[in-house]
């Protein structure tokens, strides 16, 4: 048998290998800014001087491509800082090369990532890693446009990312939530499934006309979630899952999930081409907008509350695309962020930036253009200025906003993620004959626990 | 040896230099690293518990390796083969004279000069449930739902990354062929006719031994390629189980960190396998060459 | 009419006809519906020609859709199409230079462990390069190349060595010591001789050589992929970014063709300077 | 033993014509040289026999029939190659016994007759080398070899002493000879040496320009070539232009003197005249005044060992003559030439 590291003994070694160097001018600023001790003035003029910023993200989107270049670009040049956008092909990407800079001892200003756009696990294997720059959102001159006081529900998707308090270390960027939407030139208004059953009864009259993203990525482990919350023995749908694996014990989280994992599997001999032998889940975004164009799939579940509006302006989706609700009272809905890492080059710059991306301006142009919503609060907001956000949205297609909101639910905890995104590998994916409570306790092993 | 012999030598040797630190630090140095790691020496990460060979154990022990492992040679056998016949009969068509074959041989080299990702995408275009190929035959009538077209990609037969290796390599094969099939001429076939073989005795008495070191060197060197190929099996391939390569870089992305030496592991098993198919292809080739009277 | 005269014959036979055709259609014919596809605005199954083409939308649109992205600064093409043949050209010309006193010395001299060495050189091009990648990987963090042009161009020197030692040791082979030799009886000087004599012979060689090896950077992917951390993009993994879901839309179509683009310049040019025989000469066992 | 027959054979590559109309008899038995310039067609000529080519018109009969669109495979014919084309991963005795192996013959029968052949061609302790590790002699009679075995009606040979050193083309000119005097077997090879052609050969064919120009003995050709381009082939230097004086007299630049009877000539048609360098007496003084005599002096000698050539000026113009080395004549020596009326050939002029 292979001998089980845990993370956490992992990150002890590294802690104790590699000490978080620091370049100390850079150290001194970072000390001076968290504690409140920095003018913002001084951090624009700071700004200035480093004259650059790093933001790697997912580079998928050529909507969010043109944006960056077209407008971020200028906007950071009139501060005299000139982005330098770097696309990558998976989140993760950047989160290693930060993990692997720091433990090759680059530390405080010694990086070579200034920002990343981040939510989720990855935000959470920066924070277990110690890798944040800091607490530095609710410094921000613009996190006036969004709501902190956590006595307000509302303020939880700004202080928790997927369950794991982020303690301010990285500023909210854009809300979106989990939609459907249907080709309505192939499925008449009667049959589209408002829930997991009614899918199942329509997989089964028509097979194969269905898929979801294949987790690990993100859009899949989302519709996991959104199965595992609605199959919910105890019909506490999203609740107990907000709770950390610390919290939760495995058998406990095994009896939890194990409805929904089992009609997962109850429904892939009807997914797409398992009439061929195996089903076929698309491995990202395009590969389902691919699907969901040619007619292969009636249906495409992803993050997207204006993906139809925006699809059918570049012709990515089918003319008869709308959306609808699905599945009901368990549509997840969430924020995603810009996290500064504890080694940024340039953090004066990527604070700037952070703040700008925060504003109202840019919220409406990124609405505008690239169709993602707000990730600024409304209600924090002067009412023309919630206005001018209302007005830019693309639109939503065949739902209102406010079904949307009654049925919205919240993120899985971080740290549950992996293990249910575990036992959907090893029970669906690879058809393990193990319990899925024997697969949970392994998934829980190897996570340390 | 004089003096002056002496420096040139060392004169000589020095001239090695550049090209053996590249070779030797770089290529031989990554293939320590990756064997030391894989034998459990990772500091950096906080783990030394070399030698180990539990993470050897737990992957051969592992069914799903076999199974990677078996696609992965089942994928880089067949298109070699495919692309060694295909790319044969060209060579053979090509030394004819044809009109219009100077068109013919810039084209029939493109797929040499551009990235197999090029390839995949054609492969995309083509072969896909909603690709032009299942259009055509929803045109011509035969099926009304992409569904039911043929599943081509994704599957663990691999036609697409087959389709896409032996798109690529099939010029690579004709040119080290045609080049040989230039250098013996004409004469030993005729030879051959005259003294009464007919076309099947011809090609594989007179011809094919002849052209053979062509053929070894770059069959070696695609099914080399194919066991290491990432992009095509990745992106084409069937999923889970994966071909080797894939399953390498897979736990190289694990959010566990820790796994990584379990894809060194992997990347060493890839190594061996390779070396140990292409060293016996080598030896039986080269007693075959001993028997032919080539040295 | 008795047969068993088609291999002989200087003439294709009617199946080696239909051959040549089908090879043809399967080596080009998939570029036609990229074409298609990268001139559509929205192209569904089962269409045989585009619902709505780019033209038609290209006013209508806000955002440059298609080829207005694809040649836009925003999809990075010029970018990766500049770091892809600078990186070639880098590797071409320090691969030269590391590869020709080798070859030289593997074409003229004998020496102890010679065949070793050989076999050394060519090991790189059978050592799957997923293992090379992965491996270098960890050592280039560590060095802090990982990410960096010179990590990748020092990276693209080892599949690159193997073709280049063995072309040019080729032509060393080819050239002979006849020349060197009547140079010097005629009286030139050594530098007199490499500059007048040696390197105007080699020349077709050498251009064969680098021609082929900037060909092979060109196309190399794994190790930019891995390498590059995606810090530095070219054309085979910007393209591979586009794909990787197994979707191939408007704007990927367009990169497609690009990406096709230098491999063509490099057929016409290769194909007016290089035979085919010197190509071959690259894979000689 | 076959007869062949070539009948209006012609031969055209693209819009090149590589064989104009070419007939051809070669009797049984007969050892025929086809001799021309590179490029002439004769190797065309002899490969369109073998069958590697087909002619474009024309028919080609071996002992009356038509083998034009026979396969080469069924012609049995052999073929010897300029450069031999021995299968170079085969040794000697595979080789050999590659003929008779693909017409099935048994494997006992196919090791007596290796023996024999190879006996026959002095390579039996050769036998399991390799071509590249014989020297060109020894590949030549492995090629020979390799193609008797197969017993064939018709062996052909492309320049077979092309590729030899001067010792050896004398050793296989002989081989050759004998060997196709013991089997009989109708031989055809192409050559552009007509030193070689006349020296192996029963008839010479003389091919210039895809036509035949001359099919005739060795010895009529080089001494009554029927052109002028003939003449220069085979080696003729003494050739002047001149005017026919009366049915046996002509004059050229050189001087008048007699000729054979011309009976389908008439007196003033320009003629060429041909002097061959062998034919002329070199007479010192006294001088006598007997038939043609030319009077000159010696302008060069090249010694030949055992013949000696002389440049002789006379009348401003320039003759060779060869005659034995048995004496030495000095240039600048006066000397008389003496012209014997049937030593003169007579060409269109």
């Amino acid at each position: 048998m292979k001998p089980k590291v845990s993370i956490l003994s992992l990150v002890a070694a590294c802690a104790a290998t590699s000490v978080w160097a620091a370049d100390p001018d850079d150290a001194a600023f970072r000390d001076a800014f968290l504690s409140g001790n920095a003018d913002w003035a001084a951090v624009e003029a700071r700004a200035a001087e480093e004259g650059g910023v790093n933001i790697y993200y997912w580079g998928g989107n050529d909507l969010l491509n043109i944006w960056m270049d077209r407008v971020v670009a200028p906007a950071m040049a009139e501060k005299g800082v000139t982005l330098n956008p770097v696309r990558i092909t998976g989140t993760k990407d950047a989160v290693d090369l930060v993990l692997a800079e720091k433990h090759s001892g680059k530390g405080i200003g010694q990086g070579s990532v200034d920002m990343i756009w981040i939510n989720g696990e990855n935000f959470a294997t920066l924070k277990r890693q110690d890798a944040l720059f800091g607490s530095f959102a609710q410094s921000l001159p613009n996190s006036v446009n969004l709501e902190w006081d956590e006595s307000d529900p509302r303020a939880m998707l700004n202080v928790r990312d997927f369950g794991v308090p982020n303690d301010s270390a990285e500023v909210p960027w854009s809300g979106e939530q989990y939609v459907c939407a249907v080709n309505s030139a192939r499925v008449a208004d009667e049959d589209v499934p408002s829930t997991f059953a009614e899918l199942k009864s329509y997989l089964e009259a028509n097979p194969g006309k269905f898929t979801y993203v294949k987790p690990p990525h993100y859009l899949g482990n989302t519709f996991v979630q959104e199965a595992v919350y609605a199959h919910n023995p105890d019909g506490t749908g999203a609740t107990p899952f907000q709770q950390s694996v610390d919290d939760i014990a495995p058998e406990e989280l095994a009896r939890l999930i194990a409805p929904g994992i089992e009609y997962l599997q109850s429904i892939e001999p009807n997914l797409l081409d398992a009439a061929g032998g195996s089903p076929r889940y698309p491995e990202d975004n395009k590969a389902l907008d691919g699907l969901f164009l040619n007619g292969e799939i009636d249906f495409s579940c992803k993050f997207g509350l204006y993906a139809v509006a925006k699809g059918l302006e570049i012709g990515t989706y089918p003319e008869a695309a709308k959306q609808f609700v699905f599945p009901e009272n368990t549509m997840i809905k969430n924020k995603n962020y810009l996290v500064i890492p504890g080694n940024a080059p340039n953090s004066a710059a990527a604070l700037v930036l952070a703040n700008w991306m925060a504003s109202v301006d840019s919220q409406v142009s990124k609405l505008e253009s690239v169709g993602m919503p707000s990730g600024i609060d409304g209600w924090k907001l002067s009412a023309e200025d919630a206005e001018r956000i209302v007005n830019a949205s693309p639109g939503l297609i065949g739902v209102t906003q406010a079904e949307l909101d009654a049925n919205a639910a919240p993120d899985t905890n971080a740290t549950l993620v992996d293990v249910i995104e575990a036992t959907w590998l090893e029970v669906i994916e690879r058809d393990s004959t193990a319990s899925i409570e024997e697969v949970v306790a392994t998934a829980y092993a190897n996570l340390g626990k | 040896m004089t003096a002056r012999e002496r420096r040139t030598r060392i004169l000589q040797m020095l001239q090695l230099i550049p090209i053996l630190s590249v070779l030797v630090i770089l290529f031989g140095g990554a293939l320590v690293m990756a064997l030391l790691q894989s034998l459990g020496f990772a500091p950096w990460f906080g783990i030394n518990t070399f030698p180990d060979f539990s993470y050897f154990g737990s992957l051969w022990g592992s069914q799903t390796f076999w199974v990677s492992l078996w696609l992965t040679l089942y994928y880089a056998t067949v298109s070699t083969l495919l692309a060694l016949v295909f790319g044969t009969m060209l060579a053979l068509a090509l030394i004819k004279a044809f009109p219009g074959k100077w068109l013919y041989k810039y084209l029939y080299k493109l797929p040499l000069m551009i990235p197999y990702t090029v390839g995949i995408a054609l492969a995309v275009i083509m072969l896909s449930s909603g690709g032009v190929l299942s259009r055509i035959v929803a045109f011509a009538g035969l099926i009304d739902d992409p569904g039911q077209f043929p599943q081509i990609l994704k599957t663990h037969y691999g036609w697409g990354i087959i389709a896409v290796y032996v798109w690529k390599q099939t010029p690579f094969i004709t040119l080290a062929v045609y080049a040989v099939l230039l250098g013996i001429g004409r004469e030993t076939e005729e030879a051959a006719a005259i003294l009464g073989a007919r076309r099947g005795a011809i090609f594989f008495r007179v011809t094919l031994p002849q052209i053979l070191p062509g053929i070894v060197s770059s069959t070696l060197i695609c099914f080399a390629f194919n066991v290491g190929a990432f992009e095509a099996p990745f992106i084409l391939g069937g999923g889970f189980p994966d071909t080797l390569p894939v399953v390498a870089w897979r736990y190289f992305n694990d959010a566990d960190y820790t796994l990584q030496l379990q894809g060194m592991a992997t990347v060493v098993s890839i190594g061996i396998v390779a070396g140990v198919i292409l060293f016996a292809y080598l030896w039986v080739y080269r007693r075959y060459e001993r028997r032919m009277g080539r040295h | 009419m008795a047969g068993g005269n088609d291999t002989l014959s200087t003439r294709l036979s009617p199946f080696q006809k239909i051959y040549l055709l089908l090879v043809a259609g399967f080596i080009v014919g998939p570029f036609l519906p990229v074409i298609i596809q990268s001139l559509a605005f929205r192209w569904a199954w089962p269409e045989l020609l585009p619902g709505t083409w780019w033209l038609e939308q290209r006013e209508k649109s806000m955002l440059p859709l298609a080829w207005d992205y694809v040649l836009s600064p925003y999809s990075r093409v010029w970018e990766a199409t500049v770091n892809t043949v600078f990186i070639g050209l880098v590797v071409t010309a320090i691969c030269l230079a590391i590869c020709l006193p080798v070859a030289r010395l593997l074409a003229r001299e004998s020496f102890a462990g010679k065949s070793a060495f050989e076999f050394f050189l060519s090991l790189p091009l059978i050592v799957p390069e997923a293992a090379i990648g992965i491996a270098l990987l960890m050592i280039f963090i560590r060095l802090g190349l990982a990410g960096s042009y010179a990590g990748i161009i020092i990276a693209h020197l080892i599949p690159t060595i193997p073709y280049m030692v063995r072309m040019l040791t080729a032509v060393y082979q080819g050239l002979g010591r006849d020349f060197e030799e009547q140079a010097m009886i005629l009286g030139a000087r050594p530098l007199q001789i490499l500059w007048r004599v040696t390197l105007p012979m080699l020349l077709p060689g050498v251009v064969a050589g680098a021609l082929f090896t900037f060909l092979v950077s060109t196309n190399i992917f794994l190790l930019t992929f891995f390498l590059g951390q995606g810090q530095v993009i070219t054309l085979p993994t910007l393209l591979f970014s586009k794909i990787s879901g197994g979707n191939l839309d408007t704007t990927a179509a367009g990169i497609t063709l690009i990406v096709t683009l230098p491999g063509i310049i490099l057929l016409i040019i290769s194909e007016r300077f290089i035979k085919e025989e010197a190509f071959g000469k690259g894979f000689g066992s | 033993m076959t007869q062949v027959r070539l009948d209006s054979v012609r031969k055209q590559f693209g819009n090149f014509v590589a064989i104009e109309n070419l007939d051809l008899d070669i009797s049984s038995g007969e050892l025929v040289a086809l001799l021309g310039p590179s490029g002439c067609g004769k190797t065309t000529t002899l490969r369109m026999i073998s069958g590697l080519e087909r002619p474009s018109n024309g028919a080609i009969f071996f002992d009356g029939q038509d083998v034009s669109e026979q396969a080469v495979q069924d012609r049995n014919v052999g073929m010897v190659f300029q450069r031999y084309a021995l299968f170079p991963h085969m040794t000697v005795e595979k080789n050999v016994a590659f003929g008779p192996s693909v017409r099935g013959e048994s494997k006992a029968e196919i090791a007596r007759r290796i023996d024999e052949i190879l006996e026959v061609v002095q390579l039996t302790p050769f036998r399991t080398r390799f071509p590249a590790q014989l020297s060109g002699g020894q590949m030549q009679r492995v090629a020979v070899a390799r193609t008797l075995i197969t017993k064939p009606s018709i062996l052909m040979m492309d320049e077979p002493l092309a590729n030899l050193d001067t010792k050896l083309r004398v050793e296989m000119r002989r081989f050759i000879r004998d060997l196709q005097q013991q089997f009989g077997i109708t031989t055809i090879f192409v050559t552009h040496d007509q030193i070689e052609a006349m020296e192996l050969a029963d008839r010479v064919a003389v091919i210039f320009d895809g036509q035949l120009a001359q099919y005739d003995t060795p010895e009529r050709i080089y001494r009554y070539p029927r052109s002028l381009e003939v003449a220069d082939f085979m080696g003729a230097t003494n050739i002047y232009p001149g005017k026919l004086l009366s049915r046996n007299r002509v004059r050229t630049a050189l001087g008048e003197f007699d000729c054979p009877h011309q009976n389908d000539r008439s007196v003033g048609d320009p003629v060429h005249v041909l002097l061959r360098a062998e034919a002329l007496d070199i007479k010192t003084r006294p001088f006598t005044s007997e038939g043609s005599v030319l009077r000159g002096r010696i302008m060069a000698r090249d010694f030949f060992g055992a013949s000696v050539t002389y440049r002789v000026a006379c009348n401003d113009q320039e003759i060779d003559v060869t005659e034995n080395a048995r004496r030495m004549l000095d240039v600048g020596d006066d000397v008389q030439l003496e012209i014997a009326p049937e030593q003169v050939w007579l060409l269109n002029g």
